[in-house]
């Protein structure tokens, strides 16, 4: 073994390690460049926020093409996607063969990378709504872009962590520009406290799952997420499921903790304390990008954290069983406490946080559901794979949906802002009266709130039913998923009510006599009417069908 | 390739040789013992200097200011002052504010003094001559000596007076600056020779003096002297000594300080500067050698290389004398910059200037290389010829030849792999330059994982 | 204690890392806390270089603890900021204070 | 020997971190945190990392710590913050605190870890840094195990001469530099003052 061959090997891995991770390296520019350019000061001549658009839409065409040659194994039918093919130059070598990459420390597949798809879409958008309601103001636009392309990296990396140690950098790179975007209105009290409540039990919860990480890459001798089982497994031998037994004791310790840390960015009770009020004292456009796009990638880190206990060995079953109960528990304790105290909000964004909790809920539904039909006893009604299948198709649609309808919503918050200085709900009275642009808002918000609650016609009624479906079918497993399904229905029910008292108060509601009739700029208008479409398309068109096809495809990939 | 220095022990081992061959007891008590001296050793190394610089300030700035300095104490020279400053501070009575938080202002000059000594532990005086000879020597002596900031800011703190606060708060402010050009300007050295054992940085300038790093490079040539102002920086000497500054702050950190606590800041900071100024001399000045080769290779080869040792050991000391006279010189010649010229030299000239020097260091071999054909101006010596050094691998390394020092190892290596080779003991060093035929049969990087 | 092995490393480990946990649910201050987050990162760590040694963990854990470390001052940073902006607008740094948002 | 000093060094870690819960004064804990955190790093020592320790010591020790109490001093509105706490919530953390470490104590002093070790090394193949840290011949040995793996070569993880999967921390080594600008841009946003268009040069750096 001589240095020479080990440097060829390190060569010979990385040029399609790096192939893949282009988009993330496109971004990382884009943060060197938004830097530079007030170096050089040509960020008077062009603005920051098309620097970050541009960089950020080509980060996005670049996960557009790889997305598109994995989904069509290089024939696309299109003319536009195949030159894109070959102006990235794809390669099947590169990008085209799934497997870890970066020699293992992350994972290229049709998961991670319509994940990474979805928030780079995102990521766009949320620069545009930026541009649009102006809340980084021309100075401080590099700091604001960069902070928000850090963080999406981190996101990035986080959908495709293959390992313990980056799953731990991942959170950490996505967590700690999100604080600073929290506090980013630093002049006001509110956002100051938000974002050292944030910044402080975020710090302590990073650190209880570091703590945890140790444990299990200690115990199973190495930090690779897939081996997970293998190794416990192979630790275990013949060995039952039982807590008196100190490396089951141990590797459930361990998980819990990371569990901690990942259920802290999702803010599911009982580590959801912050949310509200990080919601509140940040400005909506960053409450829109936290509740959407830490919320994803911690929903695909905890799937590929779970999934890594797969085995069909009696402990794993156990062990997993055991785990998927307990997040079905949090999902269902979350989603009742998040309903529970939106009712009393008076404030738009804290009630859109609380929502965000009851919403955490149903998706770690899925995940409950996906652990217990994951390992399912052989024997049962349902086939393990497919079941699970059908879990992971189930979240990844709704985070589709929830992706399109939270923005509408923060960004409905966003523009009324900037037009009634206020973000009570009280400030929302009749506005339903104002121009024409201000109707579409109202419109588009309340199409957001009904696909909220999963009302029939809109995207989120499908996505709440993949997830219904799949954890009850999880149900001829365990009984206590029937348990928690019903009571997810009643969720559902008691929802309805404070979205619809925001609707009625935008709708029904006389206008305060002494505002102004709210005109809102139409391009804002477009732009809301652009982003609450697919909620409308996805509930009653074809696409809905494609998109859960595609889910379904993704989903499927995992398990192969 | 073989590193010249490997095999030399140090400085307890060969005590520990030394004591087992008068008394014998157990090898651990033995090696307590020779631990115990070589400390007794260190603090007396530790010591000297500052009772010797503390005099030679007084002397140097005389002189600078066209006075004579002590003159009786001792003799002609008043060479035993500070003894006699020493033996007056001792005496005085040790007195803590009713203001200050007693037990942080009784512990902080401790904190200082044992981040100062502990400094030492890391530096080699002569060849092989180290305490804890470790490979990433020279990041570990940074660390230690980095962590006298902490006794200094809790003594400002703890002191209870604004003055002190000030200076406490100015002393954090440019150490934690000044550490990043301190990094990037001592890291060089290290990008050149390939490791950061400075047994070893030091070993790679033997010969003449042109071996240098100093005069490896047009680069590595600026960069000893932003060393150097750096270092006065960070052992916040005048022209940056704004921790004290003592026409606005009265004494900084140490205002409220008297006798044997006030002392001991005073020890640590002229052991730190002979620290800052070893440390320069083995990144950048030849270390122990004399720079005439033939001295060095005459000496190293007689009587087991001791006296060329104790040679190197003066020759050492003497350099970094020279260069703490120099600081002396400094700061009798400058005038104290403002808090905020201090800040602004270290981020806005030295960090950038670094930054600079740290690529260019990197980039002109390479120039060389391509134009040359060799990787320095000057004819190749030991650093040009330098191969990076990979890790012993814990399996058989194919190398054409066997290690002289073959050093006990727990794995079992008798398992090669591919015909035509043949093992030896894992401590060696498998190279760049080795022939890449020698490669064993291709290997394919199985990485599980893919489900 | 005839000689020193794993679990006395991971139980300095687990001492620090509940040290940190109480130090974070007791203390006032926001700085406070903030030592209390040190103090679990470092309870981790000790277990990371520690496994690296006993386990077949190896090198891997020692990688860990180097990045959590720079991570860790990372995150101090920008908590500090984060404080110091507080303390800016509040004149206080008691976490106990923070109640503007409530409900 | 070796016994005695980890005996200091796991008496001095556990100490520090319990005075720095006990204490009332936020600079005493940034004192008792320090010293914690240094004897962590004599612990390293004795674990033969000797890089990790280093690192330790200048950039938790020397770097983290100093700005922690660089904070102290920023916000401080007395000469020393005493923090006062309720009772009840002290007994109440310090019994879950309890709890917990019982619980993880409990939990791995009942894994069997050197058998463990030995079975999944031979199953998996393994990474073990056998090798002494500082020994006979005064070399430490991690450093370049450490550089090797950061830039994405794994020499020790070799077995039977063919590569076993572990990886190399290129990536993490160099995405957590983007993290670090960033998170620099974003401290540094925090703390400058907002610049007021058409008014003066900012000022000359920061007063002290």
């Amino acid at each position: 073994m001589t240095a020479n061959t080990l440097i060829h090997d390190l060569l010979r891995e990385l040029p399609r390690s790096v192939e893949i991770f282009v988009p993330e390296l496109i971004l990382s520019a884009t943060v060197v460049c938004l830097l530079l350019s007030r170096i050089v000061g040509c960020d008077k001549k062009i603005p920051p926020c098309w620097t970050a658009i541009i960089g950020s839409l080509l980060a996005f065409m670049a996960i557009f093409a790889q997305f598109m040659y994995l989904k069509s194994g290089a024939d696309a039918k299109t003319q536009v996607v195949r030159s894109l093919f070959e102006i990235l130059q794809l390669s099947a070598d590169g990008v085209g063969t799934i497997g870890p990459y970066f020699s293992g420390l992350l994972m290229h597949d049709h998961f991670g990378t319509l994940f990474r798809l979805g928030l780079l879409l995102f990521l766009v958008l949320m620069i545009t709504l930026t541009v649009l309601t102006g809340i980084p103001d021309s100075e401080d636009g590099p700091d604001f872009y960069a902070l928000m392309c850090g963080a999406t990296v981190g996101m990035l990396l986080a959908v495709t962590a293959n390992n313990l140690l980056m799953l731990f950098v991942a959170v950490e790179m996505m967590s700690v520009p999100s604080y600073v975007m929290v506090g980013f209105l630093k002049g006001r009290k509110l956002s100051s406290e938000a974002a050292l409540k944030y910044v402080v039990y975020g710090a302590g919860t990073a650190g209880v799952m570091l703590y945890g990480i140790s444990l299990i890459a200690g115990l199973l001798g190495s930090g690779s997420l897939p081996e997970m089982g293998d190794r416990f497994a192979f630790l275990m031998g013949k060995q039952t499921f039982s807590l008196a037994s100190g490396e089951t004791i141990t590797l459930v310790l361990g998980i819990i903790m990371v569990l901690v840390g990942l259920a802290f960015k999702l803010s599911l009770v009982p580590f959801h304390f912050w949310a509200p009020d990080a919601f509140e004292g940040a400005s909506a456009e960053v409450g829109g990008f936290l509740s959407v796009g830490s919320k994803a990638a911690v929903f695909a880190l905890m799937v590929r954290f779970v999934l890594g206990f797969d085995g069909e060995v009696p402990v794993l079953q156990s062990l997993s069983t055991f785990l998927g109960i307990g997040l079905g528990v949090m999902a269902v304790i979350s989603m009742t406490f998040g309903n529970l105290a939106a009712y009393t909000q008076t404030n738009m964004k804290r009630l859109l946080a609380y929502s965000t909790i009851a919403h955490a809920g149903y998706m770690l539904l899925a995940v409950s559901a996906l652990l217990v039909t994951l390992n399912a006893p052989s024997g049962s009604s349902v086939n393990p794979s497919e079941g699970a299948v059908h879990c992971v198709e189930g979240l990844t649609y709704y985070l589709a949906v929830y992706l399109f309808m939270n923005l509408t919503a923060f960004a409905v918050v966003a523009l009324v802002r900037n037009e009634t200085f206020s973000e009570e709900i009280s400030a929302y009275r009749g506005l339903i009266s104002g121009g024409p642009a201000t109707k579409v808002l109202c419109v588009c918000l309340a199409f957001s709130l009904f696909s909220l609650v999963g009302l029939p016609p809109f995207g989120g009624f499908f996505a709440k039913v993949l997830i219904f479906m799949a954890a009850f079918n999880a149900g001829s497993i365990h009984w206590i998923m029937w348990v928690f399904v019903v009571i997810a229905g009643m969720n559902t029910a008691f929802s309805l009510y404070y979205y619809l008292r925001v609707l009625k108060t935008i709708f029904i509601d006389p206008p305060p006599a002494d505002r102004l009739p709210v005109n809102a700029p139409s391009l804002a208008g477009w732009y809301v009417a652009l982003i609450a479409l697919p909620l409308v398309v996805l509930g009653m068109s074809p696409l809905q069908d494609d998109l859960s096809r595609t889910a379904q495809f993704v989903a499927s990939s995992l398990f192969k | 390739m073989m590193l010249p220095m490997a095999a030399t022990p140090t400085i307890v081992e060969s005590l520990a040789g030394w004591l087992a061959s008068w008394i014998s007891s157990s090898p651990d008590a033995v090696r307590f013992v020779a631990a115990a001296l070589h400390i007794g050793l260190l603090a007396a190394f530790f010591g000297l200097p500052a009772f010797a610089f503390i005099w030679a300030e007084r002397k140097v700035s005389a002189r600078i200011q066209d006075r004579l300095g002590p003159t009786h104490t001792g003799g002609r020279f008043g060479w035993l002052q500070s003894l006699a400053d020493g033996i007056k501070l001792i005496q005085k009575e040790d007195l803590a504010p009713a203001a200050a938080d007693r037990m942080l202002f009784r512990v902080s000059p401790y904190l200082v003094v044992i981040a100062s000594f502990a400094s030492f532990l890391f530096m080699p005086f002569s060849n092989g001559w180290v305490a804890v000879a470790l490979d990433c020597g020279l990041f570990i002596g940074m660390a230690v000596l980095s962590l006298e900031v902490l006794g200094v800011v809790l003594a400002g703190y703890s002191s209870g007076s604004k003055w002190s606060l000030f200076g406490g708060m100015r002393e954090t402010a440019q150490m934690v600056s000044y550490e990043v050009p301190l990094g990037l300007t001592a890291v060089i050295p290290v990008l050149i020779c390939g490791t950061m054992n400075l047994n070893e940085i030091c070993q790679m300038q033997s010969g003449w003096f042109t071996n240098w790093l100093v005069f490896h490079s047009p680069f590595t040539f600026v960069a000893f002297f932003v060393f150097f102002v750096v270092t006065l920086a960070s052992n916040k000497r005048a022209p940056f000594d704004l921790a004290e500054a003592e026409s606005e702050l009265v004494g900084g950190f140490h205002t409220e300080y008297s006798g044997m606590r006030w002392s001991f800041f005073f020890l640590a900071e002229y052991a730190s500067m002979f620290f800052v100024s070893g440390l320069g001399v083995l990144l950048f000045l030849g270390g122990w050698w004399t720079g005439i080769a033939p001295i060095d290779s005459a000496l190293s080869e007689v009587l087991g290389g001791y006296p060329g040792r104790v040679l190197g050991l003066l020759v050492f000391l003497t350099k970094s004398s020279l260069l703490v006279v120099v600081q002396i010189w400094v700061r009798w010649t400058l005038p104290r910059l403002r808090i905020d010229q201090v800040m602004e030299t270290c981020l806005k000239y030295l960090v950038p200037i670094s930054c600079f020097l740290f690529i260019g260091s990197v980039m002109y071999p390479l120039v060389l290389l391509s134009a040359l054909g060799r990787p320095t101006l000057l004819p190749v010596n030991s650093i040009g010829t330098r191969v990076p050094v990979l890790p012993p691998a814990a399996v058989p390394v194919t190398t054409p030849h066997d290690h002289p020092h073959d050093h006990s190892h727990p794995h079992d290596h008798n398992h090669g792999h591919g015909p035509g080779e043949h093992s030896h003991g894992p401590g060696g060093h498998s190279s760049l330059d080795r022939d890449p035929a020698e490669k064993p049969a291709a290997r394919e990087v199985t990485l599980r994982g893919g489900r | 204690m005839d000689s020193v092995g794993l679990n006395h490393y991971l139980f300095v480990g687990a001492v620090l890392f509940v040290c940190g946990i109480v130090c974070m649910a007791t203390k006032r201050n926001a700085i406070g806390v903030l030592m209390g987050v040190e103090l679990v990162l470092n309870g981790a760590n000790i277990n990371f270089v520690a496994l690296s040694r006993y386990t077949p963990l190896g090198l891997d854990g020692q990688v860990s603890s180097m990045f959590v470390i720079v991570l860790a001052a990372a995150e101090a940073a920008v908590a500090l900021a984060i404080a110091l902006n507080f303390y800016n607008n509040h004149l206080s740094i008691d976490v106990d204070r923070a109640d503007d948002l409530r409900g | 020997m070796s016994v005695l000093v980890f005996a200091i060094f796991a008496l001095a870690a556990c100490g520090g971190a319990l005075a720095v819960v006990l204490s009332q004064n936020v600079v005493r804990m940034a004192f008792w945190l320090i010293i914690s955190l240094s004897s962590v790093a004599g612990l390293f020592f004795l674990l033969n990392a000797d890089f990790v320790g280093a690192t330790q010591l200048l950039i938790y020790v020397g770097g983290t710590v100093v700005l922690l109490i660089f904070g102290v001093m920023l916000t401080a509105q007395g000469p020393y913050v005493n923090l006062k706490t309720n009772p009840a919530e002290v007994v109440i953390s310090l019994a879950i605190g309890g709890v917990v470490f019982a619980m993880l104590v409990a939990a791995f002093s009942g894994v069997n870890w050197s058998a463990n070790s030995e079975r999944l090394t031979a199953e998996f193949g393994t990474a073990t840094l056998q090798t002494p840290g500082y020994n006979q011949q005064g070399e430490g040995s991690t450093v370049r195990r450490i550089g090797g793996a950061l830039s994405g070569l794994r020499t020790e993880s070799l077995r039977d001469g063919r590569a076993i999967e572990r990886p190399g921390y290129l990536l993490p080594f160099e995405i957590v530099s983007v993290h670090l600008l960033v998170v620099l841009v974003g401290a540094s946003y925090l703390a400058r003052a907002k610049r007021r268009s058409g008014g003066s040069e900012p000022g000359a750096g920061p007063t002290v």
